[in-house]
């Protein structure tokens, strides 16, 4: 496994899908699954108007190939991992992170994916201020444990 | 007089905003684990942080802090981390 | 819920995993799932040179449009769904289907891309023809019951 | 004499390549159910499906038959569904 097969990106450029596919497509994958977490317009009743992320750059880095590591582990027969995600502002309805897994057979993408996002949340050193029309805020991901 | 050894203190998101600073050198005495130069050093120089010090997570060297915890060592990177919301 | 909320494509040109998030992005969406079936270049150490689909038309349409009914049934939360199936040949890596799911939340969206494929390939009038360097198949889904 | 009607007979896949035709138009017995104009009137008329034949899922008019199963009226659409392979 080289580490082209584990691709970590953290950009203040906004992220495409059509990339991360690109990232792990592979000749013997027969399913790809891929999860987009976008800036949504609301919350709990307010108007969103803008996400700003910050990360701990080189925490969030050595932690999402933790991720992929583990992903691998769980997930043996994963071919290739691509993890996204932007700093900065973020708007309505553009994508903050992409998190796409390739594998021979869709379970295994399907899975790895899944758990891909949840972990991402509760370990990757990366903040999320929401920003409304009246004030804002920093957020909190309640899978956040450590 | 006990030896002194120099760390960095980073700070993000809330915490940045509050202490109103990235990140700083400190020094701080050789034998002091993370908690410890949170509590005795980080704190008494910045008390905007404590609103927010039950909900800080620390990391040594881009690590999250487990038990039981090793000393910090001379060049060590503390940092604070309060609920991250990635994703 | 409209028309455009359910979007459903069965077509002979390449498949854009863009054009399928385009598809399902909201305003009111924080998450997109999206599953992406690609041809595998090998089949119990055979080599796969290409696929060939063919599909009922009419009845896929049918049976697809059936599936987004009973997926914004058992998650009503889902703000749009897009289903893309390739015919004819589909080369080695290409994409042969695209199911995308957008909700606020992201364990709709997961739940409901995961059961779709599944779904997709247990009802969906739709056959694959894996075309080897000597010889060919018909293949048939392990889901298919009815 | 029994009255006949006219269905539309539809072959896919390994169906089709087995029948060697897309669609045929059938006059059948009215009061037929759909596995009865298989039997007695696609299957004489087709016997290369023979080996096919217990894979094969019925349709008509686009949706698969569930039992219990009505007869078949003019012009309805008859499909003969090997094992599906999409996704």
């Amino acid at each position: 496994m080289a580490d082209e097969d584990n691709v970590i990106v953290l950009t203040e450029e906004p992220l495409s899908v059509d990339s991360a596919m690109a990232a792990v497509s592979r000749d013997c994958a027969g399913g790809v699954s891929l999860f987009v977490g976008t800036t949504r317009d609301n919350f709990e009743g307010k108007t969103v108007v803008r996400l700003e992320y910050e990360a701990y750059h080189s925490m969030a880095i050595k932690e999402m190939r933790s991720l992929c590591d583990t992903a691998r582990s769980k997930w043996p027969q994963i071919t290739a991992i691509a993890i996204m995600h932007r700093l900065g502002v973020v708007p309505v309805r553009e994508a903050s992170v992409i998190i796409a897994v390739s594998s021979p057979h869709r379970i295994d993408a399907i899975e790895a994916c899944h758990s891909l996002i949840d972990e991402l949340k509760a370990r990757v050193p990366i903040w999320k201020k929401e920003v409304y029309q009246q004030g804002s805020q920093w957020k909190a991901n309640k899978e956040f444990k450590v | 007089e006990q030896e002194l050894i120099s760390i960095r203190v980073v700070f993000f998101a809330k915490a940045r905003e509050l202490a109103a600073v990235s990140s700083i050198t400190l020094p701080i005495p050789s034998c002091t684990t993370p908690h410890a130069a949170l509590n005795n050093s980080v704190l008494p120089r910045f008390p905007a942080l404590k609103p927010l010090i039950d909900h800080i997570i620390l990391a040594v060297n881009q690590s999250y802090v487990s038990e039981p915890t090793r000393y910090l060592q001379e060049g060590d990177e503390l940092a604070l981390i309060p609920p991250i919301s990635g994703g």
